[in-house]
């Protein structure tokens, strides 16, 4: 591979967010200096987002396992067993930082990724949620972040015809620089025709499948090198733009695919696409992969490698074909009118390899990609406990009626029907209850039987602020309860870690606190996590968002003639409080 | 005074229905169609006489409003009648 | 009876339909792919169903209304084939031109989601005749263009014609004159932007739309 | 070559998004707009060289798909680049 001496320098790393500690096992791994798309490569697969290089160790501690869990963390997924050989996979995500950014395209790009996560599986999304933080409501953004992350979730949720049955809404003032908007999607497949991403055997075809890759999100370091910006003159938005029509076409797609046995492996393309999609398939098969990017569907002329293996261009899959099926499967697509390409095979040298122009671009083993991704113990403090509030101390008001009217008049409290009116709550006929009713828990029934899953996401900042370990505890609880409530039995759940600069004492105290306090929770009710994602630095000049460990719980409702709803009371009914 | 706004995305940014139109047009047998791209105009109705002084306004209404500048581009006519 | 269900790319109320027209029937409706140039034999009711066809792009229901299956559907219904469409369906037929008018973007410019009420203006039609004249149903309504728009004179003929079959009562979107659902002049071919197909199920929904689909089911 | 294609509402089409425009604009403090109208460019690379040839197809893409002729009015305009 021809390349010049300096064309790393210590500048390029440090743009690709490696330190300098990392970069020496990439050259010690590799024994010679990457060239820039070999760089990019290894500088995407240990960002924090793909390796979760703070929180790793911690996550680990979780509970996993349980009863009802075919498929635990580790996938695009997890996966839960509901009886009569139904599954349920579900996953939450965070789109926080491109959300505020722009909020329409932040937001749908973030119903569309996690919709991908669970349909990659085999599952049919059935229900999305949103969990929603914005700042104060007078904050002269905010308006337009609601505004816009709003129709941005329905627009595209909407659009795909999958279902918003609820999410909660928060404003605070922790949140005027960095909103939170995690999206949490929930998919009914058969538990015995689940999709894994593992690339088994060598020789196999691999399938690009989607929309054309286009130098969407490309990230700073390639606009500081004049060498891959063709026209210069316009600086390329790092924004992605969702094509929700697209992507119903990849849904029913794959679904069709799918019910056929032609698929090996099968994985989307989420941040970093072509890089991380193609080297967890090979990683966890532990085969090699060969791609030729002069097949790739390009959108825009004289690509590079190191834009096409960095887009994170929407609505594209990757796939692993059985041999013979190759047919079939471009009848599929076709049929879909989709962009399918044949891009490459597997092979049994563990290396990543890559052809462009007839040349080797690339060529990195495997394996220290995915397993020598760093993993840091970050030092942490314990959040210092607070003096716990003596309710002797607080007055009592004089005026009822005023307090009550703050109560309800304050925007975490009042009603979010301007925001859920614009989800459509009924597509798939099988929302049997939702935030219209304001319930506890959304219930949606598994098509053509009588039973249903139910559905909750929450998090109480403040307590988790107060005291992680508590508030952790507390966010899983209260799923706990609200699938209790309409008469669920609670099965698993789904988080999204929104977290500060974790490279700070304190920041990484209130991580390692509210998994752990979580994790007690999760034990205590044998309540497992089967998915979750987080998100870190989400903080603006030094200033971090409150902790905030959204929560999604999915329970069983195994006989629909037996549930709960807020709906219905008459004025006579007796009320009844249950507990402390 | 009119003022005519053309609002586009930026090259590069991915233009699902100008996509998906080209294709449709495609479909209905008008091969010559290679690509499409869909954009908005604006026109607005406005009070007073200066153009230049009217325009540096209406730059200012596309930066606040007309359009979104992370993914649109944005050009500006003006017209005395 | 057979029944049909069309189904577009990005369609996806089609299974709605579908159940809809199964549980009634008692027969399971023929799916029926856009780019097919010919509805099959026997086919007696032709559901559009809502959706987001071509994601809505350029607008709601143009690229779909050109497919090769709408040229067929369009042929038969001016022989008397029984053609509903809801949402979706509705811009579809509109655009069409199998029903006049045209579906516009809500007046206040978002999507809207909610249970509507709607008064059936009168049970003189094969859409309507299993309802009381002048009574209420609610239907969900799940649109972004819903605001039903004519000129004037085609207003005025829908309506002197009987051809407004329901109306708002509290209108969603801006359409004129409330009108939520209208006929061709054959009285054959019906729109709407509510979904009767998500109104037959107690438990979502409720049941106000099943009379809908007897009463055209009825007549065939 | 290029086609570029102005569709926007009749007259008379009451128009939500232009009006929408105008008053945000006015509420922005954009006192100057008295009204707002919102159509589409449609922006068509066409292959071939002979633009009145072009244009007459260009017409029927706008007939048959490209504007709803119920609400709608368009233009067209051919260049040659
Ligand atoms: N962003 C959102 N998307 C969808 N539904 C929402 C959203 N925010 C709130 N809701 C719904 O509004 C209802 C009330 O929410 P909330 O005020 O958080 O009440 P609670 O804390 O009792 O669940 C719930 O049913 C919830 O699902």
């Amino acid at each position: 591979m021809a390349r010049k001496q300096s064309e790393i320098t210590p500048e390029i790393v440090a743009e690709h967010g490696l330190s300098v500690s990392e970069y020496e096992i990439v050259l010690d791994r590799l024994g010679r200096e990457p060239n820039l798309t070999e760089l990019g490569i290894f500088s995407v697969m240990w960002s924090e987002h793909c390796s979760y290089k703070s929180s790793r160790r911690h996550l680990g501690k979780f509970l996993t396992t349980g009863d009802r869990v075919i498929q635990g963390p580790g996938e695009n997924a997890g996966v839960i067993d509901i009886d009569d050989g139904d599954a349920i996979i579900f996953k939450m995500e965070s789109h926080n930082h491109p959300s505020f950014i722009e909020p329409y395209q932040g937001a749908a790009t973030g119903v569309g990724g996690i919709m991908r996560d669970v349909f990659t599986m085999g599952a049919r999304p059935i229900a999305l949620l949103n969990a929603l933080r914005f700042g104060e409501p007078d904050h002269p953004k905010t308006r337009t972040l609601v505004s816009g992350v709003v129709a941005g979730i329905g627009g595209y949720g909407n659009c795909v015809g999958v279902p918003t049955v609820g999410g909660e809404t928060n404003f605070h003032k922790g949140y005027n620089g960095n909103i939170l908007v995690n999206a949490m999607c929930v998919g009914l497949a058969r538990a015995d025709n689940v999709f894994y991403s593992a690339a088994k055997g060598v020789g196999n075809p691999i399938f690009y499948v989607g929309s054309k890759t286009g130098r969407d999100g490309i990230h700073g370091a390639t606009m500081a090198s004049a060498e891959f910006d063709d026209d210069s003159d316009e600086k390329r938005p790092t924004v992605q733009v969702g094509d929700p029509f697209t992507e119903k076409l990849l849904i029913e797609a794959c679904l069709e695919l799918m019910a056929t046995d032609a698929i090996i492996a099968i994985q989307d393309m989420g941040a970093a696409g072509l890089t991380s999609s193609s080297i967890e398939m090979a990683d966890k098969g532990g085969v090699g992969i060969e791609l030729n990017l002069d097949k790739v569907p390009q959108r825009e002329p004289n690509m590079t490698a190191y834009e096409m293996m960095l887009s994170e261009s929407q609505e594209r899959m990757l796939m692993v074909i059985k041999p013979g099926k190759e047919q079939l499967a471009f009848d599929v697509f076709e049929k879909w009118e989709l962009d399918v390409a044949q891009i490459g095979k597997t092979t049994d040298t563990g290396h990543l390899v890559l052809k462009h122009h007839k040349k080797k671009v690339c060529d990195i083993p495997i394996s220290p990609l995915a397993d020598d991704a760093p993993n840091y113990d970050r030092p942490h403090t314990k959040t210092a406990p607070r003096p716990v509030l003596n309710a002797a101390d607080i007055h009592e008001t004089q005026d009822y009626n005023d307090a009550l009217m703050r109560i309800i008049s304050s925007p975490n409290i009042a009603s979010k029907r301007w925001i859920w009116e614009q989800y459509d709550r009924h597509v798939m006929t099988d929302t049997v209850d939702s935030s219209q009713s304001g319930g506890d828990a959304a219930i949606v029934r598994i098509h053509g039987t009588n039973k249903a899953v139910a559905i909750t996401t929450d998090c109480t900042p403040r307590y988790v602020e107060a005291d992680p370990y508590e508030g952790g505890k507390q966010c899983v609880a209260e799923t706990w309860r609200n699938l209790t409530c309409v008469g669920a039995d609670p099965i698993a759940i789904t988080d999204c870690l929104n977290f500060g600069n974790p490279e700070r004492p304190e920041i990484m105290g209130q991580l390692v606190g509210a998994i752990e306090g979580m994790n007690e929770a999760c034990h205590t009710f044998d309540y497992p996590v089967v998915s979750g994602n987080v998100s870190l630095y989400n903080e603006t000049n030094g200033q971090a968002i409150p902790p905030t460990p959204a929560v999604g719980g999915v329970g069983l409702i195994p006989d629909l003639h037996k549930f709960a709803t807020l709906s219905g009371a008459k004025s006579g009914d007796t009320l009844i409080l249950i507990g402390e | 005074m009119k003022a005519l706004v053309y609002v586009g995305l930026k090259p590069g940014v991915l233009d699902p229905q100008g996509r998906t139109i080209a294709r449709s047009l495609n479909d209905l047998g008008f091969g010559e169609v290679e690509s499409a791209l869909q954009g908005k105009v604006i026109e607005l109705d406005l009070t007073g006489d200066d153009l230049t002084a009217a325009e540096a306004r209406v730059v200012e209404m596309c930066e606040k409003l007309l359009a979104n500048t992370v993914i649109e581009n944005y050009r500006i006519e003006m017209r005395a009648e | 009876m057979q029944t049909a269900v069309i189904r577009f790319p990005a369609s996806n109320c089609d299974r709605d339909a579908a159940v809809a027209l199964e549980k009634l029937t008692g027969r399971k409706p023929l799916i029926i792919w856009h780019r097919e140039t010919e509805l099959p034999a026997g086919v007696g009711f032709v559901v559009m169903p809502g959706g987001f066809s071509y994601g809505d792009y350029l607008r709601s229901g143009a690229i779909a209304s050109r497919s090769p299956i709408v040229q067929d559907i369009k042929a038969k219904s001016e022989r008397g084939l029984a053609v509903a469409g809801f949402c979706n369906g509705f811009q579809i037929l509109t655009e069409a031109g199998m029903l006049p008018g045209a579906l516009m973007r809500n007046k206040n410019l978002k999507f809207v989601c909610r249970p509507e009420k709607l008064t059936v203006t009168h049970s003189n039609s094969k859409f309507t005749s299993k309802y009381e004249a002048k009574s209420e149903v609610v239907f969900p309504v799940a649109h972004h263009d819903g605001n039903y728009f004519a000129d004037k004179e085609t207003v005025g003929r829908l309506e002197k014609e009987g051809r407004v079959l329901f109306r708002y009562t509290d209108n969603p979107n801006g359409s004129v004159n409330d009108i939520a659902g209208i006929v061709n002049e054959g009285g054959n071919v019906f729109g709407m932007m509510p979904h009767p197909e998500r109104a037959i199920d107690p438990l979502h929904g409720g049941t106000d739309g099943i009379d809908l689909f007897k009463s055209i089911l009825e007549t065939l």
